[in-house]
């Protein structure tokens, strides 16, 4: 078996919480592991604080986890360290972020932004940045491109934005991006063409996308696989049509039914209860919410099942049904 | 409860961390008290006076961290040492005459700057563009911008010297006895006007801008155009709504401005001849009177803050938000 | 707001005129004197430790001393004691003792307590100010009159600090526990002023000794303090009227106080206060040099200096450098000595003579090329030296000299002063009842310190043993043709070597009002200084004022 | 940058304080040549203003004129040198703090804390004893005493850019710490920089002037200062020479006045909301008068309602000519983009606009009722009770610093609803109930309150007076799917309950096709398509209402091709006004 291009090991995250002295701490990752493959898209999927932009931050080196490993290409990244280290990775690993508003410097001019990229990465200079620059906004369907790369971001549109954030990621060549949630902040018609531009680079490219995302129909459309994300661990995961057609996990479950789809969408019943006080600190987070919650989720973590090739599911409810064997799960 | 403690401990932190500046910088300070007392009886003091005199200060010649020692320990027990200028009276004792009269002076024209300044700027940013908007701001902008020691001498000028409304100094009447009655207290507010308005005159104009400012953002947010949509009365929507919500930053900024009008104030008393901390402070430094300068600056930074934490408190209930933290 | 409506109409109408303020209405009988500069008063009436805050008059109104000098009549008058008499080997000092005098508590006054007073500053060497025990052995009663004091050697100027002393009572002191930090709030006292009727922080009241032992006084009934804790508001008070007595400096005083009632606002600014000086480091070239020192002082035009330094108040300094308390010892052939006057010309030629010659940029040089270049300290916070000290710099810069003026911080200027690590600083002088104080603090050999080390006196760092030999004469001698001739020949020596550069002599600041009181001290009735700073005179006026009758 | 420059010298404020303080600098650097020796006593002492002494002389007889002028100098000079100090180190250590974070920040922030308790005055004062006098002395000591609080400002400043995703954006580039706060992050704090250098200015003058009035700057030295000390000295009061200070001291205050304005200058150019809003438009006629009359039987018309903002660039038409009606109990879509106008046409139903937009056209009768003509005092009833809205933050809605049970009293205050306090809980209970909240929650803060939750006080809010039709503007936008849903079905379950009607405005087009009766779809201001949402769903006419459903992915089925390309270039091709950065527009 190849060596993943992009793989997270029980990646583990927790931030302190209270003042100075206090030694509390509240963890927002739990054991996550996932593998990304060249020229595959998969989708993180989870409510907003699932622990989706903190996987994000630790992915892109924003963050470093407190436990785990993250390999790319097999080699150990958080092993080395320093400043050298950490340029090498991220001309391999680039971010798209969520809001196109905030992740463009007011003052730069779009041009700015690719060129301090291809500098940085030394994948352009000289007489060869301009055109490099033109180039790449092309590429990200922003005509004129000359016109364009002068401009500053306030004189562009959120969608225009974001494909300038693309084009910075893609500056540097990289074999990875993380794109977190690309499209929520942007005008619908605007879109599913950004979702089209990334869909594209899989094919075109080979870079591997992780697609965060709180929104399952997006997911479905651009995602290879699927990993859903609740309280910081990971509750499912699969190919995405498996996971969207028959979702065993009950959380999944609820989020599917909860996407605004077809005229009955309003009729049909929500499949969780009412939280009944916290989550259990040693069983299933979800089981305040689950609607077959019983003894076992509140007094044990599940364990991580796989119900059909490549599904994994962490439910005890799974587990009954005896589908796998435990062992065979990489956890 | 453990946000009260938490602050609370920040500001024992900081009052330790003040109370070694206070332990330190005077002793910064090149010269000794002892030639400095001697020499305010310019040439009416043999020389030999001077060795008298360091004997009766009881300089010492130890280690800094045994003074260092001794000075918190003092402190602890509220001893604040003998003052060199009013020698041998306790610095207590110094500071007792003028504390007072600084507190009820500065407080007093700083809480009227605050309430009047704050209720100012609610009405400004009420009516924007009117008259109080447009032509009052500027006015007290312009006002404000006159040192307020300035404004003491030019209202000591005009109204004390020139027309003879107010008294030229002092914080009360030296034929009346002080006490509670009808004749003293009006007696100390006719005192109290012209000094009290002096630093009102300048202070006010700020308040004023940035609760004008405070509420201007809250009068765009969504809670105001809730509040108008539910059909509220307008006083209801501007008090209860827009100023409520705007005056925590504003009480933020009072909080501070209490501990500066303690220590800042003493311009206009020595304008006024008011018998307040101001002076002494000058005076202590000149003297390089270290106990009465140290517990000057004690009793500042306790004032300001204990002013800072009253304000704490005052958030804690202003806004329940920072409830959350408690 | 309010405040901003009313402010601009007022300022209309304070240029047509405002009205006085109105007086209120005063207990009568009460003088209001202003002395002491402070925000508030703090109580504390001990007159034995010179270094405390007492409130005045207390070494000279609630407590007397023996004897008084006062330099405006230049005698001794009797006091506690009606009379000295020195042994015949000058090693022992006799005062007589006043029959009569009560203790205001109604005790009498005796020996004893005379006695006990210098034990006390025996015993704490912080009260004895004057240093009377390093020339004292003993002190006894030898009966209810008579206190005799052994020497231990012969030095005839210490009978002025013995006389100067003010006596406690010794059934008050022996229960005090220390009388260096004793506040003594409710002084037994001799004086004329002994009752602390009022205290508060910005007033005090002080009421008659019902027990003084001179007959009918004082005639005033009390009296009354208000804190003043700048000069301007002091100067307010007593244009007002508010105040009876101040001892002020009054900018322009003729005009602004004496002019607004000419029958009853009297000034008198005798110059009896310590000469102010510029002293040089001599221990630093080229100031080592007299003739340097006497060219920087033919520099300066003391006239516009006293001009507009002191307001013409004072006159330049002489020769001699005594003050006008001096003026029966001042010799006038020293006193004219030309190194005082104004003669750039003659300045420039000693400097060119001591080899600092003029470069082509107007600067002098020193021989080995440098600029000279001098700094001149003075307090940043005393406006009338700052001043000076402008007049100064601006004189040396047009001699060629770089003079710049630096204002420290007291504490600063004082300490590089008193080590030695200054160029050029104007400070004042030391005064006592003869020129023998003054001579010594400025010539004497024994007063110089090295450099670094905290000297007390003589901060030109300057010792001249042929000044040494005469004062030690002059301390073994009481008889005054004898001290007048030594005293001529320090004059000269001090006019020869200029150790010092004498500015001007300080006027004794005094103000009166006689609209309610009469009997001040003026320039025709001498019988004191006006000063109410100057103790003991203050003794001598306290019991001279009487109430004018309604 | 040159670009905010000459908006800033556009603003009347900025031009004000910049041409004195310009006109002061001049006095500055040029006076001195042309006036008299101020440290020479050229006449009498106390003299008022004449010919030969324009403003008089001094206690000294110095020319009080030549002192004034010459003072600016060092005065101007020290106030700049220390603002810039103070604004260089309180950036730096605010800057540092912030942007590191962690065990720096810890440390940085107690000490500038502690800093900012030591009274400022005092700390100067006895500072400047230590420190050989001097202009520099005054530098160093007012530095010292001042950096803090600009060390305050700038690292929370510092904070919440850190926070921003530019700078995580160059991290990712792999851009350096030094460079990221040379090159992005101080950029962004231009106006900061140039707000706290005059704020420091100002700082730096007025306390100069105080420390030399009490005699503790250089007093040789010829300052505005000192010269007021040299007045009280020279018994100005005393002499009524009121000439000595009373110059000086406006020269100050004018210094002062024209930094506090060019700061108020700069704080609006960086906060427009601070700016006076521009004043609304005035209603006009309709070109071709139209008869404007509700439908019969509608419980709201709309009819040919034009909605106009003032910009800097002219009117703008925020809605144009829009035509609708709501029958009693229906649920209307209205779908659009950002920009669409259609939260605009959603406050104008309660004449709920901001200060500059107007209803320039058309009516809304509501019941028959003419609201564009409601009086002040019966538009005040008006709204709430027949019509009430949800808005779509009702996070920060609700007021934060009252408990729910107040906010739901004064609402029924002031429509007299209610009796007692009492009464007024008892109600809030039963609403909260009714939107499937805690009853007990009627004491609880708003913050106390999940997103969700806070919905559902928003709604219970609607309730409160039972109005008849309820507008809702994006009430689920910021809340997760699942939480949205849970929220709609309550609605649709209350409004079978009760009756009301629903206006509700979102972008999301699927979700309003499975919640509303009709939906319309607005494209800059105008209502391009208004059907029943079946009907839409399949045979949407207008390329733009085409282009907006193939813009959402769908999960079940197949995704909606997108339109053909003649077709999409007709939906864009319609003018879309740049209503993205007008008030109240969203992204």
């Amino acid at each position: 078996m190849n060596t993943p291009l992009l793989e997270a090991r029980r990646l583990t995250r927790s931030f302190p919480v209270g003042g100075l002295l206090s030694r509390e701490r509240r963890t927002v990752l739990r054991d996550v592991s996932f593998t990304l493959e060249r020229g595959e898209t998969v989708a993180l999927v989870g409510e907003s604080g699932s622990g989706k932009s903190t996987l994000a931050r630790l992915l892109a080196r924003l963050d470093t986890p407190d436990a785990g490993d993250l390999r790319l290409g097999g080699e150990d990244v958080l092993a080395r360290s320093g400043r050298a280290a950490s340029l090498a990775y991220r001309g391999r690993v680039q971010m798209v972020f969520q809001d196109p508003f905030a992740s463009l410097n007011p003052v730069h001019t779009v041009a700015y932004h690719l060129e301090r990229s291809l500098l940085r990465h030394r994948r352009a200079s000289g007489a060869d940045l301009t055109p490099r620059v033109h180039a790449l906004l092309e590429s990200v369907g922003l005509t004129p491109a000359e016109q364009l790369a002068r401009r500053f971001p306030h004189e562009l549109s959120g969608g225009q934005r974001q494909r300038v954030a693309v084009a910075r990621a893609l500056a540097v060549e990289p074999e990875v991006i993380i794109a977190d949630e690309p499209t929520s902040m942007l005008d619908v018609s605007t879109r599913r063409g950004v979702l089209q531009l990334l869909k594209g680079l899989t094919r075109e490219r080979g870079i591997g996308i992780l697609f965060i995302t709180h929104d399952l129909a997006s997911a479905h459309h651009l995602a290879d696989r699927v990993l859903v994300l609740y309280a910081g661990s990971v509750v499912e995961t699969g190919p995405t049509r498996e996971v969207l057609r028959t979702p065993r996990h009950p959380y999944t479950r609820l989020l599917l039914s909860a996407v605004p789809d077809g005229a009955d969408f309003l009729r049909t019943p929500l499949p969780a209860r009412t939280p009944a006080g916290p989550a259990p600190p040693l069983g299933c987070a979800f089981a305040p919410r689950c609607p077959h919650a019983d003894v076992r989720c509140h007094d044990a973590a599940p364990p991580l099942h796989l119900p059909a090739a490549e599904h994994l599911v962490r439910c005890h409810l799974e587990s009954s049904k005896g589908v796998a064997d435990d062992a065979a799960v990489p956890s | 409860m453990h946000y009260v403690l938490r602050r609370l401990g920040f500001y024992l932190l900081a009052a330790w961390a003040s109370l070694t500046m206070n332990f330190v910088i005077p002793r910064l300070t090149p010269g000794d008290p002892a030639t400095a007392m001697f020499a305010r009886f310019e040439g009416r003091l043999s020389p030999d006076a001077l060795v008298a005199l360091r004997a009766a200060f009881g300089f010492t010649e130890a280690p800094w961290h045994v003074q260092y020692l001794t000075y918190l320990k003092h402190l602890l027990t509220g001893d604040m040492g003998l003052s060199y200028a009013y020698y041998p009276s306790p610095v207590t004792e110094v500071i007792g005459t003028g504390l007072l009269w600084t507190v009820g002076l500065a407080g007093c024209a700083v809480v009227i700057s605050f309430a009047v300044g704050t209720t100012l700027g609610v009405l400004a940013a009420w009516n924007r563009g009117g008259w109080l908007d447009s032509a009052l701001a500027p006015v007290l902008a312009f006002l404000g911008a006159f040192p307020y020691f300035w404004l003491a001498m030019l209202a000591l000028y005009l109204f004390g010297f020139g027309l003879g409304w107010f008294p030229l100094r002092h914080a009360y009447s030296h034929d009346l006895e002080p006490g509670l009655t009808l004749a003293f207290l009006a007696d100390m507010g006719r005192h109290a006007v012209l000094p009290a308005t002096s630093i009102v005159v300048a202070t006010l104009g700020g308040w004023m801008l940035s609760m004008r400012n405070t509420m201007v953002a809250v009068l765009g947010t969504d809670t105001l155009r809730l509040a108008h949509a539910k059909g509220l009365p307008a006083r209801q929507v501007m008090w209860r709504y827009a100023a409520r919500n705007a005056l925590l930053p504003n009480v933020t900024g009072f909080g501070m401005a209490l501990g500066f009008v303690l220590s800042g104030s003493l311009l206009t008393e020595i304008v006024f001849s008011y018998p307040g901390t101001g002076y002494l402070l000058i005076l202590a430094v000149r003297n390089q009177d270290y106990p009465l300068m140290q517990g000057l600056f004690l009793v500042i930074t306790l004032a300001v803050l204990a002013a800072n934490f009253a304000v704490d408190l005052l958030c804690l209930w202003l806004d329940p938000r920072t409830r959350a933290h408690a | 707001m309010s405040s901003a409506r009313w402010l601009l109409p007022l300022l209309a109408l304070f240029a047509t005129g405002g009205c006085e303020l109105e007086p209120r209405p005063r207990p009568p009988g009460t003088l209001f004197v202003s002395v002491e500069q402070r925000s508030a008063w703090v109580r504390n009436f001990n007159p034995l430790f010179a270094g405390a805050g007492s409130r005045w008059p207390t070494r000279a109104g609630v407590y007397e001393c023996l004897e008084l000098y006062t330099p405006s009549t230049g005698g001794y008058q009797p006091w506690l004691a009606t009379g000295h008499t020195w042994s015949e080997d000058r090693r022992t000092l006799r005062f007589t003792l006043r029959d009569g005098v009560r203790w205001s508590d109604g005790r009498r006054f005796t020996a004893e307590d005379v006695a006990y007073t210098f034990q006390l500053l025996r015993k704490h060497a912080a009260l004895d100010a004057g240093g009377v025990w390093r020339f004292l052995s003993e002190v006894r009663a030898e009966d209810e009159h008579t206190v005799a004091f052994t020497f231990s050697r012969v030095f005839i100027p210490g009978f002025g600090d013995l006389a100067a002393q003010p006596i406690v009572p010794r059934h008050v002191w022996e229960k005090v526990g220390d009388p260096v930090t004793f506040t003594n709030p409710t002084p037994v006292a001799t004086g004329p002023f002994t009752e602390v009727n009022v205290f508060r922080n910005q007033v005090f009241e002080l009421g008659r000794n019902p027990y003084y032992w001179q007959k009918g006084k004082p005639a005033v009934r009390a009296l009354r303090f208000l804190a003043f804790p700048t000069n301007d508001q002091a100067n307010l008070a007593l244009v007002e009227g508010e105040v009876d007595w101040a001892g002020n400096f009054i900018p322009a005083v003729d005009r602004t106080f004496v002019s607004k009632d000419p029958a009853h606002h009297a000034r008198w600014f005798p110059l009896f206060g310590s000469t102010v000086f510029l002293y040089p480091n001599t221990t630093l070239p080229p100031l080592d040099d007299v003739r340097v020192r006497k060219a920087l002082s033919m520099a300066l035009d003391r006239e516009r200096l006293v001009e507009i330094a002191m307001y013409g108040y004072t006159r330049p300094a002489d020769a001699t450098g005594l003050n006008d308390a001096y003026a029966t010892w001042r010799d006038a052939d020293v006193a004219d000595d030309a190194w005082v006057r104004h003669d750039a010309k003659e300045a420039a030629r000693l400097l060119d003579e001591a080899g600092l010659r003029l470069g082509a940029d107007g600067v002098r040089r020193r021989p080995d090329g440098s600029p000279l270049a001098l700094d001149i300290e003075v307090v940043g916070g005393w406006s009338d030296w700052v001043r000076a000290g402008q007049v100064v710099a601006r004189d040396l810069r047009k001699l060629g000299v770089q003079a710049h003026l630096r204002t420290y911080e007291f504490g600063a200027w004082q300490e590089r002063l008193q080590k030695g690590e200054f160029q050029l600083s104007i400070s004042w002088s030391l005064d006592g009842p003869t020129p023998y104080t003054f001579y010594k603090w400025m010539l004497s050999s024994a007063t110089v310190r090295p450099v670094g080390e905290v000297a007390a006196s003589n901060w030109q760092r300057f010792g001249d043993p042929e000044t040494d030999a005469l004062l030690e004469r002059f301390e073994a001698t009481d008889a005054r043709a004898e001290q007048q001739a030594l005293m001529v020949q320090v004059q000269r020596r001090f006019s020869e070597t200029a150790p010092a550069i004498p500015l001007f002599p300080n006027p004794s600041w005094g103000e009166a009002n006689s609209k309610r009181f009469t009997g001040f001290p003026t320039e025709t009735d001498p019988y004191a200084r006006l000063s109410p700073h100057a103790e003991p005179d203050s003794l001598l006026v306290l019991t001279r004022l009487a109430p004018r009758s309604p | 940058m040159r670009d905010a420059i000459r908006r800033l010298l556009r603003q009347r404020k900025a031009a004000v304080g910049a041409s004195i303080l310009l006109g002061f600098l001049v006095l500055a650097l040029v006076g001195p040549f042309f006036v008299q020796d101020p440290t020479e006593l050229l006449g009498q002492p106390h003299q008022p203003p004449s010919g030969a002494h324009l403003l008089g002389t001094t206690g000294q007889g110095q020319d009080v004129l030549a002192q004034t002028v010459v003072g600016a100098r060092e005065t101007l000079a020290i106030g700049f040198t220390v603002g810039a100090l103070v604004t260089l180190v309180g950036a730096l250590v605010g800057v540092t703090a912030g942007y590191l974070g962690r065990r720096v920040d810890d440390a940085l922030t107690l000490t500038t804390n502690v800093f900012l308790v030591i009274p400022g005055l005092p700390l100067a004062i006895v500072l400047g004893a230590y420190l050989p006098s001097g202009p520099l002395r005054m530098v160093v000591v007012l530095t010292f005493a001042g950096w803090a609080w600009n060390a305050r400002i700038f690292r929370s400043e510092a904070l919440s850019l850190r926070g921003r995703d530019f700078v995580a954006a160059a991290v990712v580039a792999g851009e350096s710490h030094a460079r990221i706060i040379t090159r992005e992050l101080l950029p962004n704090m231009a106006s900061l920089v140039a707000s706290s250098f005059i704020g420091n200015t100002l700082y730096a003058v007025g306390a100069q002037v105080g420390l030399e009035f009490l005699g503790l700057g250089d007093v040789g030295a010829v300052t505005w200062g000192t010269n007021l000390y040299w007045a009280g000295n020279d018994a100005a009061l005393l002499t009524r020479s009121w000439w000595i200070f009373v110059p000086t001291g406006l020269c100050i205050a004018l210094v002062g006045f024209s930094l506090t304005l060019l700061s108020s200058a700069i704080d609006e150019l960086t906060n427009p909301a601070l700016r006076l809003p521009p004043r609304a438009p005035e209603a006009r006629p309709a070109a071709t008068p139209v008869h404007l009359a509700p439908e019969a039987g509608a419980l709201l018309s709309v009819r040919e309602l034009s909605i106009e903002f003032t910009t800097e660039g002219g009117l703008t038409r925020a809605v144009d000519q829009v035509s609708l009606d709501i029958a009693p109990g229906e649920i209307l879509g209205l779908a659009g983009e950002s920009g669409s106008g259609k939260s605009t046409l959603g406050s104008a139903l309660l004449r709920l606009l901001p200060p500059a937009a107007a209803i320039t056209q058309g009516r809304v009768f509501f019941e028959g009722v003419d609201v564009t003509a409601l009086s002040p005092e019966a538009l005040r009833a008006f709204r709430w009770s027949r019509v009430s809205m949800v808005f779509q933050s009702a996070m920060s809605a609700l007021n934060p610093v009252l408990p729910l049970g107040e906010q739901f009293h004064d609402t029924l205050a002031a429509h007299d609803r209610t009796g007692s306090r009492a009464a007024s809980y008892a109600r809030a209970r039963e609403l909260l109930a009714m939107v499937g909240l805690k009853p007990e929650l009627v004491d609880a803060w708003p913050h106390q309150l999940s997103g969700g939750m806070r919905q559902r006080v928003g709604i219970a809010l609607a309730l409160a007076l039972e109005p008849r039709l309820i507008v809702m503007d994006e009430p689920t936008t910021a809340l997760d799917v699942v939480v949205q849903k849970e929220l709609l079905q309550r609605v649709v379950e209350l409004k079978a309950r009760l009756g009301f009607a629903i206006l509700f405005i979102t972008h999301d087009l699927p979700l309003l096709l499975a919640l509303a009766d009709r939906v319309g779809i607005l494209q800059a201001g105008k209502l391009v398509e208004v059907d029943t949402a079946q009907r839409l769903r399949t045979e949407a006419r207008h390329p733009y209402t085409r282009l907006l459903l193939s813009s959402f992915p769908h999960l079940g089925a197949d995704d909606v091709p997108p339109p053909a390309a003649d077709v999409l270039e007709q939906a864009t091709a319609t003018n879309k006004p740049g209503l993205a950065a007008l008030p109240g527009g969203r992204r």
